[in-house]
């Protein structure tokens, strides 16, 4: 039987989800003989595959990176699972929603530096670096989602219950299984 | 007072105005008011007395004439001249014209279908009596309808009348007066109470305040004999605090009729007992819901509660109580004078009578018309209307106010009247009919009547409060081109969700405005969702988005 | 003409990051960046929440080391009501603690390093993960695995939950020892030993083959920073904080973590927008210093329990004076998942670890509070600031990744121009440049907890200070 | 005690001096008319706001206790109606329709221009507390459409230059 | 048991009338006064409700308990509907189902609900009908509004951003604490619950403190202070017995 190939990544949110994840322990090692990941946090691909079976994220998105890469992996992916409650409802990075983005940058760089700050915030500039979308919002709103998966994180029996649907061939039913902040 | 005094005050008052040769009706309704009318009846006052004509002609201040783009507009009575846009300083001109011919440049054409097509039961008296005098009212037959009911006509019998007239409430939904009366009549209690929903909130319509300013007297005699019929012997008259002028002239008409006696203990030395007062809205829609008006006639805010229990038998304070606006009301009056045989001899098979639109828009001739139900919107739009100024296509009318729809130019020559309306996804409502050329954009307009209703929803249920909020966010997305691919399935979704479970009628209409635009004018929804380009032209594509 | 090399994403660490090699004419490496690219906010997302809510926030900032989040959080809170949490409140949060580091020094160690570290810096880039790791050395992978295991299964008999538990409270924590599982974990303790032993014994070969790596992995002197207890002994949770120069001498200590400004600084350069936590008696950029596993092993004066004492002192004999190459932070890592379990031996043993009573009740009644605390990859502090009605008006957050950044960047460029010349540039040689930040164990989804986004701006100095140049 | 007799002392409630208790007459009044019961609460606000030109938090607790409605109550209706408003209002009030016929005929345009020129948003009073800007639902002069209410004078067929003109009248400066 | 007659005597309904009527086909009789949703609950058949709370007046507001009645076309509030003879209701078709979650939906957009960090997760009203009905996301944008919360009474607070408006507050505190601190100012999207003229709670001059209002929120918008993330577990015992209490008919101790 093919393998079949997955991929998982991270966006705005604290990594938990694929913490979470790993957290079916010794199903890793079952897990590793049915599912080959082509692209991950965990392994060393730096470009996303042409196309993968399955992608799970994690985080809201947060930036134009973010939102370019969810682009990439709906286009790329077969079933995007929605991975966690940060992709699926911007949970807690949601939380920096309430306030500009400005001024969110200002507390972190010119207002909370200890010594007299040589930064005000209309001196404050980013480059190189993706711009910041003026708020974090959930995948869906930007890509079609297949599967979502609350939680925060999901619990690892969640998402062991969806890899063994999604290896029996169905479209694993989520309800009940999680729930927002579970 | 007695019948005969009526009668005694009607005779001694047209005998009077029989005395003038001449009378000049200046509209001091708020529409000329604003185009200054004050001051020109004002001005002409002062010009007859230096003159010394006053005892030959006389100057009065009347009511709508109708015809409010044209303002200031007078009448001379007896000569049916009509004169539009008058000014100061043309007061010697129209004074030396009396009695020879009229003063050509400010003739407003009388035989125009504007006057022509018009049927007046409503508005009969407005334009033709002052209404800060119940003595005019009188002359007119004013009160008749009330003397007739208390002293010659049961309670039942009034009902009767009433249902056999085939009247229907005007302020929008259409629901038999008859059966609406016969319910609080029968209702248990020995207190009742009628109310008029006089809070035309409506924006683009403005019946109700011109019937107040114009002829006040008439929407308390309607009130008094639903009183009689039901049982009940107070009143209450909810008007718009923003209609100063109307409950000026509602507040001096009560104190008159108290005076006169037509309110009171013991009306025309009966055992009937009617009192009626003021309440003033306070801007809030919603208080158009007829749970809402009751809550804040009791001082609360005006949030509505699931019906039933109905008003009819758990109303005011607790109290059956019967709730009609103020077009139907005035209804009331002739059709109790006349007959409701002689009403249900006009209009359609299903809606009888005439009905007061008030036409505003991209249409030439704005103003209050009256017409038979049944009369077509093409008559009515480019007829009455006048039609489309500057040579601009006709792209819909919109009538019912934001509970209502956009009709296209296809239905053009339905028949005006609740059914046909019904039919096409829009209501009669209070009567606000608003023409909309090609230059309008009809996903801003639906954008428009959804932040209408998003900030006149009370917020006690939840799809109401947050669909209109929802649904104004995508229209906004829309308008500035910044929506996504699945934005009309949600729009279409939420409009269905709120129709379906909203509390009350505002919730339950506020999508109407969106789905007939859907309907009928999908394509200026579509291009702006896909070629991110307004048709019409009218949407600033940096509008923001809330 | 100049040229650039991209590595994007940093993989197998724990958040985004990005580095940017510049090659000269001649195709050496003349300058390198580091980039954070996600950023989150926290600083000002917690504005105007109530002080007890932050222990749970915090957590959300990263979801490998929650608990090191919620101890300095609940800690900060602690002063703010300006209480002690009661014995057995304090024994837990220790024992929590344990959990934490086994969990995630073992995630650091066998799901993200050990593909380098035993599969090798050249091997197929396909296979140098996790899953190859279980492929060619099943035993260990089963290790790796069933240790960090039980370090989540601890985390989850104590607070309820692997990930996120919001037990830790202001004043305590939110529910006692359950019996029963205190018997769970004594039994999972000889495993979990033979396991660390057994790794340590393994990894202690493979030193040789490493020398190049342990030669250039930020192999420079600095200055180094971390908790200890009164004795001086090794300390994660209730300590105070200790800072030695290059030579070993304790140039701090027994510092109040309260006091913390007056010993760190965070410096602001117009040019880079990056707050750069310095030792400010020296100043910037010469205050430059390390925090994590090696520079606690390497500050303190023992780990204070049997078996860990022993790896520790073979540990410092490694080098005369601290250790200076943050390749060994490895091996410090497996000397402190040794020590953790021997600590939870000691800890489990304790009567008062099953008191009911694990929460001191108060309203708050100081402004302002600080907690620190030891994360796995180093020093933690937590600083609220709130209102009289206890709702949070400021915050800052220093996050272990943040002390190490100065040292990482100059670690990346070390190892850059040893194993990258333009002429060939091997997968292999960008994999050390990676390796080497996996080394520090970065935990960027800590680090982006407001200041993600920040170009990092890389300064070649002297060790003395003396700038050699800039970007 | 539910009827009958004058309310509790009015100045002890209300800020300051006679001046105000003149203002109170009017609202003592309406209050008395309907014998201090809880459902005069809105013509009572109608009254206050008549006379103070906005609703004052002491005048709306004088209020609360002489109809015995609760504070909150109060506020809740003080708040649900738009009509009432808890700021004072700017020295002279513009009022623009936007009822469908008068948003049709282009007042969204002079809102537009407003907030450009003056740099004024409906419900905001200028810096200088000049002119209060508001909106209107409909002021039932739709023949006249875009209307407006220029310190109570009702203004038809207005444009922006218009309206610019004469807030700029107002506060001093030109267009 | 009426304790607050004003608002929820029905003088068309006739107490003592019994009715036999279908729920879900299921043949089920009861009193005209009883409304549908207490004879559902009567019978083991549950109805999701929000703003509902036994002992606290009927708003009718949150939707959710909206039922089908074969021959009527419009959904009905089963909360302050009442049975007629033969009436036959379907409490759960496929239709109202999927308004229910869509109105949920609407609620999770409405405000700001962090379920991982608030102090309701886990007994959360709010969360609980999430389950309940399957929601497994929010088809409809966050609005993402910035709302404060106010600390300031020295037990309690209120947090804005997790209220669903239900005004169980606001009853409790006029039909059964008698003080009427809590209103709802405001209107539509804009509404927010108030204390007294919308000041800080802590300042407020009619609060006894009894801290009802706190235990019949649905949410984590009212907790005590102090209470930690999940923490907040609500004690709602205390409404039928006041209602039993206050209902009686003899006083038993000495005056």
């Amino acid at each position: 039987m093919a393998k079949i190939t997955l991929a998982t990544i991270w966006l705005d949110s604290c990594s938990g989800c694929h913490m979470s994840f790993l957290d079916i322990d010794e199903f890793l090692i079952d897990l590793a003989g049915q599912v080959e990941i082509l692209f991950s946090p965990l392994v060393d691909t730096k470009s996303f595959p042409d196309h993968v079976d399955v992608s799970l994220v994690e985080g809201a998105v947060g930036s134009e990176s973010d939102r370019e890469k969810v682009l990439t992996i709906r286009d790329r992916s077969g079933i995007l699972v929605s991975f966690g409650d940060c992709a699926v409802t911007a949970n807690v990075p949601g939380m920096r929603n309430r306030y500009p983005v400005a001024d969110v940058l200002a507390r972190a760089y010119a207002e909370n530096a200890c010594p007299a700050a040589a930064i005000s915030r209309d001196t404050l500039f980013f480059q190189e670096v993706p711009a910041l979308c003026p708020q974090a919002r959930p995948v869906h709103e930007f890509v079609p989602v297949d599967i979502f998966l609350t939680g925060c994180p999901p619990p690892p029996e969640a998402i062991l219950y969806l890899f063994s649907e999604l290896l029996a061939g169905r479209r694993p039913n989520m309800n009940g299984r999680t729930r927002f902040g579970a | 007072m007695n019948i005969e005094d009526l009668h005694q005050i009607a005779r001694i008052e047209k005998s009077k105005q029989e005395g003038f040769q001449h009378q000049i009706h200046v509209c001091v309704a708020a529409g000329c008011l604003s185009c200054g009318s004050g001051q020109l009846k004002e001005a002409l006052e002062k010009e007859i007395a230096r003159r010394g004509l006053d005892t030959w002609c006389r100057v009065k201040g009347v009511g709508c004439l109708g015809l409010c783009t044209a303002g200031p507009l007078l009448s001379l009575e007896t000569a049916g001249i009509f004169y539009q846009g008058v000014k100061v300083s043309d007061v010697s001109d129209i004074l030396e014209a009396l009695g020879g011919a009229p003063v050509e440049r400010l003739i407003c054409p009388v035989n125009s279908a504007f006057f022509r097509r018009q049927v007046r039961i409503v508005l009969e008296n407005c334009g033709r009596i002052d209404p800060e005098r119940i003595e005019e009212y009188m002359a007119e037959s004013g009160y008749g309808g009330l003397a007739l009911a208390v002293s010659q006509m049961s309670p039942t019998e009034v009902i009767e009348e009433v249902s056999r007239s085939g009247l229907r409430g005007r302020g929008g939904a259409g629901f038999p007066t008859g059966l609406k009366w016969t319910s609080v009549a029968k209702a248990s209690g020995l207190t009742k109470f009628v109310i008029c929903n006089a809070d035309e909130g409506d924006p683009g319509a403005f019946m109700d305040r011109s019937v107040l300013e114009s002829d006040p007297h008439r929407v308390i005699e309607g009130m008094a004999i639903a009183g009689y019929a039901t049982g009940a012997s107070q009143g209450y008259i909810y008007v718009r605090a923003e209609y100063p002028l109307a409950v000026k002239r509602v507040r001096l008409a009560l104190f008159q009729a108290e005076r006169m006696g037509v309110l009171g203990n013991n009306i025309f030395n009966t055992s009937f007992s009617f009192n009626i007062k003021v309440r003033l809205g306070a801007g809030a829609f919603v208080c158009g819901e007829e749970t809402a008006l009751i809550a804040s006639i009791e001082g609360r805010m005006g949030r509505p509660r699931p019906r039933p229990p109905f008003p009819a038998e758990f109303g005011l304070w607790e109290h059956p109580t019967l709730i009609n606006n103020v077009e139907t009301f005035a209804n009331v009056p002739p059709l109790i004078r006349k007959g409701g045989r002689w009403f249900a001899g006009l209009g359609t098979e299903k809606s009888k009578g005439t009905k007061v639109f008030a036409l505003a828009g991209k249409i030439m001739n704005t103003g209050l018309i009256e017409v038979p139900m049944g009369t077509s919107l093409r008559d009515i739009v480019f007829d009455i209307g006048g039609g489309i100024p500057r040579g601009k296509e006709f792209k819909a009318v919109q009538t019912g106010g934001p509970s209502g729809g956009c009709i296209p130019g296809q239905f053009l020559d339905m028949p005006v009247d609740y059914d046909s309306l019904a039919k096409v996804g829009s209501i009669m409502g209070s009567g606000g009919m608003i023409v909309m050329d090609e230059s309008s954009c009809m996903v801003d307009v639906a954008r428009f009547f959804m932040e209408f209703c998003m900030s006149e929803s009370c917020g006690k249920c939840a799809p109401c409060r947050v669909g209109t909020r929802q649904i104004y966010d995508i229209l906004c997305r829309i308008t500035g081109n910044l929506s996504g691919p699945d934005d009309l399935a949600m729009l279409e979704d939420l409009c269905d969700l709120m129709k379906s479970t909203s509390l009350c009628g505002l919730g339950q209409s506020a999508p109407n405005p969106v789905l007939t635009t859907l309907r009928y004018f999908r394509d200026d929804y579509l291009s702006h969702i896909h070629d991110k380009r307004c048709l019409a032209g009218a949407c600033k594509a940096a509008r923001e988005v809330a | 003409m100049a040229e650039t090399i991209t590595i994007e994403p940093i993989t197998r660490i724990e958040g985004h990051g990005k580095i940017t090699i510049i090659l000269d004419d001649d195709g050496q490496v003349s300058d390198a960046r580091f980039h954070v690219t996600q950023f989150r906010g926290f600083e000002k997302l917690c504005e105007g929440r109530p002080y007890y809510e932050m222990p749970a926030i915090t957590e959300r900032i990263c979801g490998i080391c929650p608990v090191s989040h919620a101890l300095a959080s609940g800690k900060a809170c602690d002063a703010i009501l300006g209480v002690h949490p009661p014995e057995a409140a304090s024994l837990l949060r220790r024992l929590l603690n344990c959990g934490e580091f086994i969990q995630s020094h073992a995630l650091s160690f066998f799901y993200l390093s050990s593909p380098d570290l035993f599969l090798g810096m050249d091997a197929d880039p396909a296979k140098r993960n996790i899953t190859g790791i279980i492929e060619a050395y099943p035993e260990m992978a089963r290790d790796g695995i069933r240790l960090r295991k039980i370090g989540q299964q601890i985390i989850e008999m104590i607070s309820g939950k692997r990930i996120h538990a919001s037990w830790v409270v202001p004043g305590g924590v939110n529910a006692p020892l359950d019996a029963g599982h205190r018997q769970t974990m004594l039994q999972m303790i000889p495993e979990a030993l033979e396991i660390i032993i057994r790794t340590l014994a393994l990894f202690k070969k493979t030193l040789d083959q490493h020398r190049e790596e342990i030669r250039t992995f930020a192999n420079f002197p600095t200055y180094f920073m971390g908790m200890v207890d009164e004795e001086g002994n090794l300390e994660h949770v209730s300590g105070r904080l200790r800072i030695i120069d290059a030579k070993g001498h304790i140039v701090a200590d027994a510092i109040d973590p309260a006091d913390y400004r007056e010993y760190i600084a965070e410096a602001v350069e117009p040019w880079s927008y990056l707050k750069f936590p310095y030792y400010k008696p020296l100043g910037f950029p010469a205050g430059i210093y390390r925090v994590g596993p090696a520079a606690r092993l390497n500050v303190c004066n023992g780990c204070g329990t049997a078996l860990a004492d022993q790896e520790w002192a073979e540990f410092r004999e490694i080098e005369r004076g601290p250790l200076m190459s943050s390749f060994f932070n490895h091996y410090a890592r497996l000397i402190e998942i040794l020590f953790c379990i021997e600590t939870m031996q000691g800890l489990l043993a304790e009567p008062a670890i099953l008191a009911a009573r694990v929460r001191a009740v108060a309203q708050p009644n100081f402004p302002e509070g600080v907690g620190c605390v030891e994360a796995p990859r180093g020093t933690l502090i937590h600083h609220y600031r709130v209102d009289e009605d206890g709702l949070m008006t400021w915050a800052n957050l220093i996050v272990a990744t943040g002390h190490n950044t100065m040292a990482m960047s100059r670690g990346v460029l070390q190892v850059a121009k040893r194993f990258i010349t333009g002429a060939k540039i091997t997968e292999g040689a960008l994999n050390r440049v990676e390796a080497l930040i996996r080394a520090f164990d970065p935990c960027l989804s800590c680090s982006t907890h407001a200041l993600g986004q920040a170009p990092f701006t890389i300064r070649f100095m002297k060790t003395d200070g003396t700038i050699l140049g800039e970007t | 005690m539910k009827d009958q007799g004058a309310p509790p002392e009015a100045s002890v409630q209300v800020s300051s001096k006679s001046v105000e208790d003149r203002r109170l007459r009017l609202v003592n009044r309406t209050m008395q008319l309907y014998r201090n019961e809880a459902h005069a609460l809105i013509e009572t606000l109608h009254a206050v706001q008549e006379s103070f030109g906005y609703l004052e938090e002491d005048v709306l607790k004088y209020v609360a206790r002489t109809l015995r409605v609760p504070l909150s109550r109060v506020y809740a209706v003080a708040t649900f109606y738009h009509s009432f408003s808890l700021k004072p209002p700017g020295e002279h009030t513009c009022v623009i329709c936007m009822g469908t016929a008068c948003y049709i005929g282009g007042s969204g345009a002079i809102l537009d221009a407003l907030r450009e020129g003056e740099g004024i948003v409906s419900g905001e009073t200028t810096s200088d507390g000049k002119v209060s800007l508001l909106v209107a639902r409909c002021l039932g002069s739709c023949g006249l459409a875009p209307a407006g209410v220029f310190d109570g004078e009702v203004t038809g067929k207005l444009d922006s230059e218009h309206v610019l003109e004469r807030i700029g009248r107002w506060r001093g400066h030109e267009h | 048991m009426k304790i607050h007659p004003r608002k929820n005597v029905r003088s068309d309904l006739n107490p003592s009338r019994l009715l036999t009527f279908r729920i879900d086909e299921r043949v089920v009789s009861a009193h005209e006064d009883e409304s549908i949703l207490s004879v559902a609950r009567q019978n083991g058949i549950s109805i999701p409700t929000l703003c509902h709370l036994d002992g606290l007046s009927e708003r009718g507001a949150c939707r959710l308990c909206i039922v089908e009645v074969k021959g009527v076309a419009r959904l009905l509030p089963s909360c302050v509907t009442f049975p007629r003879q033969d009436m036959e209701i379907i409490t759960a078709s496929e239709r109202v189902v999927s308004y229910r979650k869509k109105i949920l939906e609407l609620l999770f957009t409405e405000r700001n609900h962090v379920c991982a960090v608030c102090v309701s997760n886990g007994h959360c009203e709010l969360q609980n009908l999430a389950v309940e009905l399957g929601i497994s996301h929010v088809r409809y944008p966050y609005l993402y509004p910035r709302l404060a919360v106010d600390a300031s009474h020295s037990r309690f607070s209120v947090d804005h951003n997790r209220c669903v408006l239900c005004l169980r507050c606001v009853r409790v505190c006029d039909e059964i604490e008698g003080a009427h601190t809590w209103d709802i100012m405001g209107r539509g999207i804009t509404s927010r619950v108030i204390t007294d003229l919308n000041q800080p709670w802590g300042s407020s001059e009619t609060c006894t403190g009894c801290g009802k209002c706190v235990q019949v929120c649905p949410t984590g918008a009212l907790s005590e202070k102090g209470k930690s993330v999940a923490e907040m577990i609500k004690r709602r015992q205390f409404l039928p017995y006041l209602q039993m209490m206050r209902g009686r008919q003899d006083e038993s101790w000495p005056k």
